[in-house]
């Protein structure tokens, strides 16, 4: 038996899904009243991830056995630290994108509330699976309903990079099925903390055949994470795609980033005997890279769009530079950071999004034009999320940085990682402070009034609101964090709260 | 209301024992089990055979279907002969026109299908009014004796089971 | 277990595979697609029902479990083959232009459906 | 007896397979191709057959009969869309 | 015929990532779809080759093969069918707007091509 | 807790003038001052204690992981500076107020100000050095804010740029620097470090730390060479321009460095890098003002020079030349405000006080500079810096000149926005009352400026205070020659401007605004050629990188640890698998080489399919099998109708090199999967399998271990899979659904008129179709029901149904068989895929998780026991849902050309007008 309140973990999962069906069996063809669905069932998706955030901060690892079935034979859901405040973010996250969409441009195509909802449904799963197949039966749920989001509207362009993302992510999924195949060919398991029991007792001679398994799951998810050089899905797909659906993406990559947390932490981390750290090698080049191709993409950008991708795979870089550490000081910036950068970045979408609708013929492109209604407005709201995807202070990115550079000195080559963090913020300020001063002070005299629309505003407001509240309470925060990265890192805790006890002690721990 | 409730008794036979047949033991479970698809199917898939027709005559279909399986069968060794021991280019191949007598879609179908499946003919298309069938033969000295065959062999016993 | 079944089932076998590969050998080596299409439409047909049947009578008396779900497969193929048969050949008049002038008149007043659509004066 | 006649028989559907690939290979049209596909999944359903009565299982069953169910799909699929371009109109 | 398998997979994979490096959308399509099959087969493999041991409990059956990795190649075949067909139909709509089905993201224009069938 | 208001007061109070400015531009600037006053105010409080050598402090925590914390304190320095910061920002205030005019939102202006002296105050007052970066990057940005105030003016826009790039990367590098200084102090808290200088100096990060906080410094307050940013920043507005270039921003950096001046200073590459960086921005800054005649350009340049000035006496190192650098900090802030607010006959006095003059205040603290430069010896070079610092003198003393000239007799000032002829008291009581103090210290040094020097210089020594003596008269000093040496040099250079000006024309002009813009405009250029060359949008190229890192990673996993070949015996060889791999490698193959015939490679592709399912079925899964061979025709259906509106040919792509290397990445990553697939079928394993095996049918009620699998033992992944194919359905639905426009239905059109057949409905076809409709429901609704415990199973069952279906629309039309279907496909997925969910969800109502499934044996009269799982339920929910995408995909597929050219659907059944036909189809219509 289970307690009824042990139940509130399966329903992030089921509870979009059910309202997806809803909405297609019963909702189809009325818009207004699917908005209203779609966003009291966000409302009460963050009400419930608040729920389970709180029964995560207790510090204990919670295992649900959908099914009834013993570990490590069913599919195990895990609600830790790491996934409540995953599941948290998301839902807020969510709730602003579903507000702005309301606005507006979930009627430029069909289904927008259903994908929605599908979506939340795969990144929620995603976020509490403790089963490597299922972690890719979610990523495949997260991904093709972001392809129906990132498609939804359609235009030309959009189809074009709507085929590179898709292409791209489906030679991933081929990977990612390797991987796990290889993993489990050699270890005989799927559910992760049995992973983490088994894989350091790996035999000697089976040992390449999981670190190649490994490391080609690795690289899936570093493509997910637009860890440079596999993010070249990522900066046509957010430009090409509607402001809430890129801003929705932002939660995507960081997906990529909890699943490297996940199963390169924890099962192929610190402990896995002759698979220690298997993806750690790799890491922290690859996101000093990846940042700066972020700054310099973010440069030589030539619509806000394009802008605000590359920002993204800046932001990606380095909140992988966190995580490449592999350590807990590391994990705990690296998630501050990670929360900050997705309401930052999910704000510059949306403002975009804005520039491009009140913008005229110029759309969000980077050259002079009329000024759009409600310029000091939507600059000042521009400013802010810009000081914020850059690290400047006050605001949370810059505490972010902050951190992740403290706890960059535990690498040897943590020269090298303050002088890339620190150029590449240089360049994007330069970046930024460019595109700004272009679109919202160049402008001329305003071409005709239009009303600024208020529920997209709402949701701009909402998310640098968050920004803000994040960066006021980073302390408590910082704090928070230190323990979800330490419970991240915590083998034996994961493995007793799946397995039971026993297993905790077979695997030495 | 029989009509309504069974319209196609022929077919919840039929069905019936197809699932019998395919559950591959006949216990009382499966049979009103089958009975139960037998019923159900056919109101469902009534609508995508409209006009189905009725066969005057149902128990010459069993001797129909014999006198074709022989054919079959002596076709069979008819035509490997002809691959096996002749040179593909010396054989007569033709188009002949076969006139039609019959009306009914199904019975035409049957009769294009009787055709391809029995000596060294395969019919290949129909006319757009429907009246006649264009048959390929593989190897015939006499096309009017083919047409004829055919004409008596198979469409006339056709004729007499469906119109 | 009596040796005539086995043998039966042997011969039948035996049959099925020999029709079989008569109908491929026609497919490949007749020279042209009409004539090729007589070969593996009927051939096979039959080289499967004798197989089939070889398997029918197997576990019927070999292994004592009697089973004829395998003539669902047969009536299946029965139904199947000469409708695929007369698509391909449609397909191949349609295609093949020098074909067409080698098409009897229908007789009616109509042309063959592929090329004619029935109406007087087309669509 | 029966082993001997399985294991002629299935040196025969074999060597079957292979002329039906020369035909696919060489075509010349795609009219040929499709033939050749469609006898290739006839002389598949042979094969489960016989596999079927080799280990004496009728496990494989299901997969002969929908092979012959798809195999007239897929012929039809194909030549439909020779014929009109549009596979459903 | 563990060789036969893995040159199988060696095959499938070869085809499917050549043809994924193409630049024009249908070769791609076609590529994953090999990519697929691979994979598919890839992931079997990894229960190993067991011949005659289907997973049906069955009183007098000899054995089993690993039943796992099947039902996971079931899934993957499932999820990739749906993958294929949004990708499909992703490339027909591009190339209806576009006129091109280059995978480029500012393809070159080619004229409307309607080649033979 | 006050001290903390003083910061947060004008950062809270920004929100006020944008909110007062509807009550008016007076109440606006009311209400800004009150607010700059009150913070003065609560400063002040704090006077007697700094003054009686206490140091106030006060805090809150906000991130103690980070040692970030907002605490202040008010030492000499902080205090003094404070002040300074808050009594200048309350004469701006009053100043701007009559200046900005009627038009300028003068709302914003005072928010962007006091924002501004918020974080001004923060950065002299923050006892945290991570709270001190956080103030100091925020004058960055709200100084960006108020150069780039007249936004409209490309130059406004540039100098702000600028100023932001440059202060704000020098924060980047303050920031490394710091954090490094905390680093080697062991604290965070200014407080502590302060005292742990000797800590800091022995430390390795010592250099490192101090190049980064030198750089920090050097930009914000424009040094050499970083001095470029700040005469563009003069595009501000004046009152910006007085703010910023006197008492605040470029004042940071020198604070930084009195500031840190007990920790960093008093070392070798302190003094070499500190005294000849403001010696050079000392003398070039002199220079080049006397060249401008633009007056706010001379004092732009002036103000470099006085910065270097202060930077150069910073850098001595010696006690002595810290107290003078104090001296002229406070002397500076007072005559160069008044500069830049200036007008009348005050502009000779403050101007007076610049060029040295005795008798004012800038006199006395430049005495002591050369005094201090006069015993100053570099690299044993002891004539340098007292012959540069005179030169310097000489030109500041000519500059100075030029700009009192200029004020009377050169061209009217052009910034203002409108011209008075008597300025208001607004704009004159400001500069009057900064004039004062120009005067009195001048005069009486001792008396008026000598607690505060004391107070802030002792301070920023950090120990006991030199012997030091503020007055007017020093004696014969060697200062006192060099002063007089700089009047007598500057008055000739004044007479003789012309032919110096001549040589300086005949000079290469440099024009850093211009060399920035182009430097930036040359970045850009040059990122976006990265970008260009790295996305050059080719799809190819990314897989290719892709493929490329996928093989030589896994590569070096496979080969970084170590393997052994495994024991498991081979299979033997049938001739049928061989046959099978060869028709696989035949058609591949073919498909390799021929691919561009599309139709051609999708009918080698079902050779594959079909060998895959053979394969299957030969290795024990006949599940598989089943599934393998069912998708791949809905697939091929797919395909075909797509590629019926697709070009029909691929053109042959890249040169044969290209070729060969994809075929050689292509052929690696072959390798590499066979490889692998090798490598794990020829060894042993374990797994959790055999759970599956034992618990099929006692627990899950089911003999058929694969599909106990999916529907119950992992029915979650399926409950997810069939979702996947939902969304897949909707979202192809989504994408076909908006009514085609333009280009797309001309392409269309111009495809459709082809040589097709006449007949779309074969006769013969739609018979046969009709036969077999019943036929294939039975086969599926079999297949549905025994999958529990045989090869088979919802997912297969709803293929099976939807391909019967399909075949209908094949052959009698989508027209025809959709009105006869009944059936909604959005419907049909909707709720199978709630039917699958509440199946699991109806474990709840018994307290087991989700998806907990049940099974029993029912007993029915008749038909005997008869087995119920709720895990058909679930599979009911997996068919449906199957069947609802299969329709609906290819339903829509097959819409598109159709909805392109909507010419009457066929009503019939089938084209050839029978009887038999005609009664059923177009007569049933009617
Ligand atoms: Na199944
Ligand atoms: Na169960």
């Amino acid at each position: 038996m289970t307690a009824p309140l042990d139940h509130l973990l399966i329903l992030p999962v089921i509870l979009p899904a059910m309202a997806a069906a809803f909405l297609v069996l019963l909702l189809r063809h009325h818009l207004r009243r699917q908005r209203i669905v779609s966003i009291i069932v966000t409302v009460l998706l963050v009400g419930l991830a608040a729920l389970l955030f709180a029964q995560a901060s207790d510090g204990t690892v919670r295992a649900y056995r959908l099914g009834d079935w013993p570990a490590p034979f069913s599919i195990i859901l895990v609600l830790d630290r790491l996934s409540a405040t995953l599941l948290l973010l998301t839902s807020l996250l969510a709730l602003c994108v579903v507000v702005y969409a309301a606005g507006g441009v979930d009627g430029r195509g069909r289904h927008f509330h259903p994908l929605f909802q599908f979506q939340l449904m795969g990144i929620n799963g995603a976020f509490l699976t403790g089963d490597v197949f299922n972690l890719f039966v979610f990523f495949e749920v997260m991904l093709i309903a972001s392809y129906g989001l990132m498609l939804h509207g359609g235009g030309a362009a959009r189809l074009k990079a709507g085929f590179q993302y898709v292409a791209i992510n489906l030679l991933a999924s081929v990977v990612f099925l390797v991987g796990v195949g290889l993993i489990y060919a050699v270890t005989g398991t799927l559910n992760m903390a049995d992973l983490a029991v088994k894989v350091p007792q790996v035999a000697a001679g089976d040992a390449a055949l999981l670190k190649a398994g490994a490391l080609l799951l690795f690289l899936v998810f570093a493509t997910k994470a637009a860890l440079v050089p596999l993010h070249w899905w990522l900066p046509a797909t957010y430009a090409g795609t509607s402001a809430p659906a890129a801003a929705l993406f932002m939660i995507m990559t960081k997906v990529g980033a909890y699943a490297i947390i996940r199963v390169y932490g924890l099962v192929f981390g610190a402990g896995a005997g002759p698979l220690e750290l298997a993806a750690a090698p790799f890491v922290l080049p690859a996101a000093l890279v990846t940042l700066a191709v972020g700054a310099i993409g973010l440069v030589g950008s030539r619509t806000l769009r394009d802008l605000s991708a590359f920002a993204v795979i800046a932001s990606m870089g380095t909140l992988l530079v966190a995580i490449g550490l592999f350590d807990a000081a590391g994990f705990s910036a690296g998630l501050y950071y990670l929360v900050h950068s997705t309401f930052a970045g999910a704000a510059l979408f949306l403002i975009a999004g804005l520039v491009q609708e009140l913008r005229g013929a110029a759309r969000d492109r980077l050259v002079p034009a009329p000024a759009m209604p409600g310029e000091t407005l939507v600059g000042g709201l521009f400013f802010l999320a810009a000081i914020a995807l850059v690290g400047l202070p006050p605001l949370s990115g810059f505490l972010g940085k902050v951190m992740i550079l403290k706890a960059a000195q535990a690498s040897v080559i943590w020269p090298w990682i303050w002088a890339v963090i620190l150029a590449a913020s240089l360049v994007m300020t330069f970046g930024f402070a460019r595109a700004g001063s272009v679109l919202f002070w160049a402008s001329g005299p305003a071409s005709g009034t239009k009303p600024l629309p208020a529920l997209p505003l709402v949701a701009v407001a909402a998310l640098l609101a968050l920004t803000l509240a994040w960066t006021l309470a980073a302390g408590p925060a910082s704090d928070a964090l230190g323990l979800t990265a330490r419970q991240a890192l915590d083998r034996s805790a994961y493995i007793g709260a799946v397995l039971g006890p026993d297993a905790r002690l077979a695997a030495g721990d | 209301m029989r009509a309504r409730l069974l319209p196609h008794p022929l077919l919840t036979v039929l069905i019936a024992s197809v699932f019998v047949l395919l559950m591959n033991e006949v216990t009382a479970g499966v049979v009103v089990l089958g009975l139960v698809l037998g019923l159900a199917i056919p109101l469902l898939t009534a609508p995508f055979w409209p006009g189905r027709p009725r066969l005057k005559a149902p128990l010459t279909i069993a001797a129909y279907a014999l006198l074709v399986t022989w054919d079959i069968v002596v076709s069979n060794i008819e035509v490997a002969k002809l691959i096996l021991f002749r040179r593909g280019e010396t054989l007569r191949s033709r188009y002949v026109t076969v006139p039609l007598d019959l009306h009914t879609p199904e019975a035409i179908a049957l009769l294009a299908g009787t055709i391809t499946m029995t000596p060294g003919t395969v019919s290949a298309d129909l006319s757009a009014d429907g009246r006649a069938l264009l048959v390929h033969c593989l190897d015939t000295g006499d096309p009017e004796a083919t047409v004829a065959a055919i004409k008596t062999r198979y469409e006339s016993r056709l004729k007499r089971i469906f119109e | 277990m009596y040796p005539f079944l086995e043998a039966l089932v042997a011969a039948l076998i035996l049959i099925g595979a020999f029709f079989l590969l008569v109908g491929a050998l026609g497919l490949a080596r007749l020279p042209d697609m009409m004539r090729r299409l007589h070969g593996p439409t009927k051939a096979t047909t039959l080289g499967i029902g004798a197989l089939l049947i070889a398997s029918m009578v197997y576990f019927a008396a070999v292994r004592g479990s009697f089973s004829i779900h395998e003539l669902l497969i047969t009536l299946f193929l029965f139904l199947t083959a000469p409708v695929s048969a007369h698509m391909l050949a449609k397909a191949h008049i349609l295609r093949a232009r020098a074909e067409r002038d080698r098409l009897p008149a229908t007789g009616t007043a109509t042309g063959w459906a592929t090329l004619d659509s029935g109406h007087p004066k087309g669509e | 007896m029966i082993a001997a006649a399985i294991a002629i028989a299935g040196g025969a559907i074999c060597l079957a397979i292979a002329l039906t690939l020369y035909r696919l290979a060489v075509g010349p049209d795609a009219t040929d191709r499709v033939l050749a596909l469609d006898t290739l999944v006839i002389e598949t359903i042979a094969l489960i057959v016989l596999g079927g009565i080799a280990y004496g299982t009728a496990m494989y069953f299901e997969a002969a009969l929908l092979f012959a169910m798809v195999g007239f799909v897929t012929t039809v699929a194909f030549c439909k869309f020779l014929l009109r371009g549009n596979v459903i109109e | 015929m563990e060789l036969l398998v893995a040159g199988a997979i060696g095959i499938l994979t070869l085809v499917g990532i050549y043809l994924i490096l193409r630049a024009h959308t249908f070769p791609v399509i076609l590529g994953l779809t090999f990519l697929s099959y691979a994979v598919n087969v890839f992931l079997f493999a990894m229960g190993r080759l067991v011949i005659d041991r289907p997973p049906v409990i069955s009183p007098d059956a000899a054995g089993y093969t690993d039943p796992l990795p099947q039902a996971l190649v079931l899934t993957a075949i499932v999820i990739s069918f749906g993958m294929t067909a949004l990708i499909v139909v992703l490339a027909l709509r591009g190339y209806l707007e576009t006129g091109s089905d280059h995978s480029a993201l500012d393809a070159p224009r080619q004229p409307d091509e309607r080649g033979e069938a | 807790m006050t001290l903390l208001f003083v910061i947060l007061i004008p950062l809270l109070g920004a929100l006020i003038p944008p909110l007062v400015i509807r009550s008016g531009r007076n109440a606006c600037a009311a209400a800004t001052g009150s607010v700059t006053l009150l913070a003065l105010a609560l400063l002040m409080s704090h006077a007697p204690a700094v003054f009686s050598g206490e140091v106030p402090k006060a805090g809150v925590e906000w991130v103690p992981a980070l040692g970030l914390s907002l605490s202040v304190f008010a030492d000499g320095l902080g205090f003094f500076f404070a002040a300074m910061i808050l009594a200048i920002g309350l004469l701006v205030i009053v100043y701007a107020r009559f200046y900005l005019s009627r038009e300028e939102p003068m709302g914003r202006f005072f928010a962007y100000l006091l924002l501004f002296q918020g974080a001004m105050v923060g950065v002299v007052l923050s006892d945290n050095i991570i709270a001190l970066l956080v103030f100091w990057e925020l004058t960055s940005l709200t100084s960006f804010l108020l150069i780039g105030f007249w936004t409209k003016r490309a130059d406004a826009r540039q100098g702000a740029r600028m100023a932001l790039v440059v202060t704000g990367g020098g924060g980047l590098a303050l920031i490394a620097g710091l954090l490094l200084v905390a680093q080697a102090a062991g604290s965070y808290q200014l407080t502590e470090i302060l005292v742990r200088g000797e800590m800091v100096r022995a430390s390795p990060l010592y250099l490192p730390a101090l190049l980064l906080v030198l750089v920090g410094a050097f930009t914000k307050s424009a040094q050499f060479p970083f001095h470029f940013w700040l005469p563009h920043a003069m595009a501000a507005p004046t009152p910006v321009s007085a703010y910023l270039h006197s008492a605040t921003m470029v004042k940071a950096g020198v604070f930084l460095l009195a500031r840190l001046w007990p920790v960093l200073a008093g070392t070798d590459p302190w003094f070499l890098i500190v005294a000849p960086v403001g010696l050079a921005t000392m003398l070039l800054g002199a220079v080049i003002a006397l060249f401008k005649d633009d007056l706010k350009a001379v004092l732009a340049y002036s103000t470099v020079s006085h910065l270097g000035l202060m930077t150069m006496l910073l850098g001595f190192g010696t006690p002595m030349a810290a107290v003078a650098a104090v001296f002229h900090i406070i002397n500076h802030a007072t005559f160069k405000a008044a500069l830049f607010m200036v007008t009348g006959t005050l502009a000779l006095l403050a101007s007076a006080s610049m060029a040295g003059v005795p008798l004012f205040n800038g006199f006395l603290s430049k005495e002591m500079m050369l005094e201090e430069a006069a015993h100053t010896a570099y690299l044993g070079l002891d004539f340098l810096f007292p012959v540069l610092a005179s030169v310097a003198a000489v030109f500041s003393v000519a500059y100075s000149a030029r700009f009192a000239i200029g004020t009377f007799l050169g061209p009217v000032r052009h910034d203002y926005p409108h011209h008075p002829h008597d300025p208001p008291l607004g704009l004159w009581l400001p500069v009057a009352v900064l004039v004062v103090p120009v005067i009195a210290i001048g005069l009486f040094p001792a008396a008026v400026a000598g607690p505060l020097v004391a107070l802030t210089a002792s301070a920023v020594i950090g120990g006991p205070l030199p012997d030091y003596h503020l007055a007017l008269w020093h004696g014969l000093t060697p200062a006192l020659f060099m002063s007089l040496l700089a009047f007598a040099g500057g008055a000739a250079l004044i007479l003789a401007f012309r032919r110096v000006d001549g040589v300086r024309a005949r000079l290469p002009p440099l024009d850093a605004k211009a060399m920035f813009e182009a430097a930036s405009g040359g970045l850009v250029v040059a990122c976006r050629r990265i970008v260009a060359a790295l996305h050059d949008g080719a799809l190819s190229r990314y897989m290719g990188v892709t493929v490329a890192t996928l093989v030589a990673v896994g590569g070096y996993g496979f080969w970084s640890a170590t393997h052994a070949a495994g024991a498991r015996p081979l299979l033997p060889v049938t001739a049928p698998a061989l046959t099978a791999f060869l028709a696989l490698v035949l058609a591949s193959g073919a498909v390799l080489l021929f691919h561009g015939e599309r139709l051609t490679a999708l009918i080698l592709t079902g050779v594959v399919g079909v060998v895959v399912a053979l394969a299957f079925l030969q290795f024990s899964a006949p599940d598989l099998a089943l599934t393998q061979i069912s998708v791949d025709v809905v697939t091929t259906i797919l395909m075909l109708l797509a590629l019926n509106l697709l070009p029909k040919t691929t053109p042959r792509e890249g040169s044969r090199a290209v070729r060969w290397r994809d075929g050689a990445i292509a052929g690696l990553a072959g390798l590499g999967a066979a490889g692998l697939a090798y490598a794990v079928m020829t060894r042993n394993g374990t797994s959790i399998s055999d759970f599956y095996l034992a618990q099929s049918k006692p627990g899950g009620g089911g003999t058929n271990v694969v599909n106990v699998i999916l529907v119950d033992f992992r029915g979650y992944d399926t409950f997810a899979e069939i979702i996947v194919l939902g969304i897949a359905a909707l979202a192809i639905y989504a994408l076909l659904d908006p009514a085609l426009k333009g280009a797309a239905v001309r392409r269309i059109k111009a495809m459709l008129p082809r040589d097709e057949a006449k007949d779309a409905h074969p006769l013969i076809l739609v018979v046969a179709t009709r036969v077999l409709l019943p036929l294939s429901l039975v086969v599926g609704a079999y297949i549905f029901l025994r999958g529990h415990n045989a090869p088979g199973g919802g997912f297969i069952a709803g293929l099976v149904v939807a391909i019967a279906l399909i075949m209908q629309y094949i052959a009698s039309g989508y027209g025809w068989a959709a009105e006869r279907m009944k059936l909604d496909a959005q419907s049909l997925i909707g709720a199978g895929v709630a039917i699958a969910g509440l199946t699991g969800l109806a474990a709840f109502a018994f307290g087991r998780p989700f998806l907990t499934s049940t099974f029993g044996y029912l007993h029915w009269p008749l038909v005997g026991e008869f087995e119920l799982a709720s895990a058909m339920a679930f599979d009911l929910g997996v068919f449906l849902t199957v069947v609802g995408v299969m329709v609906l995909s290819l339903a829509q597929l097959s819409r598109v050309a159709h909805r392109v050219d909507p010419s009457p659907e066929s009503r019939a059944p089938m084209d050839v007008p029978l009887e038999g036909a005609a009664s059923g189809a177009a007569g049933k219509e009617d």
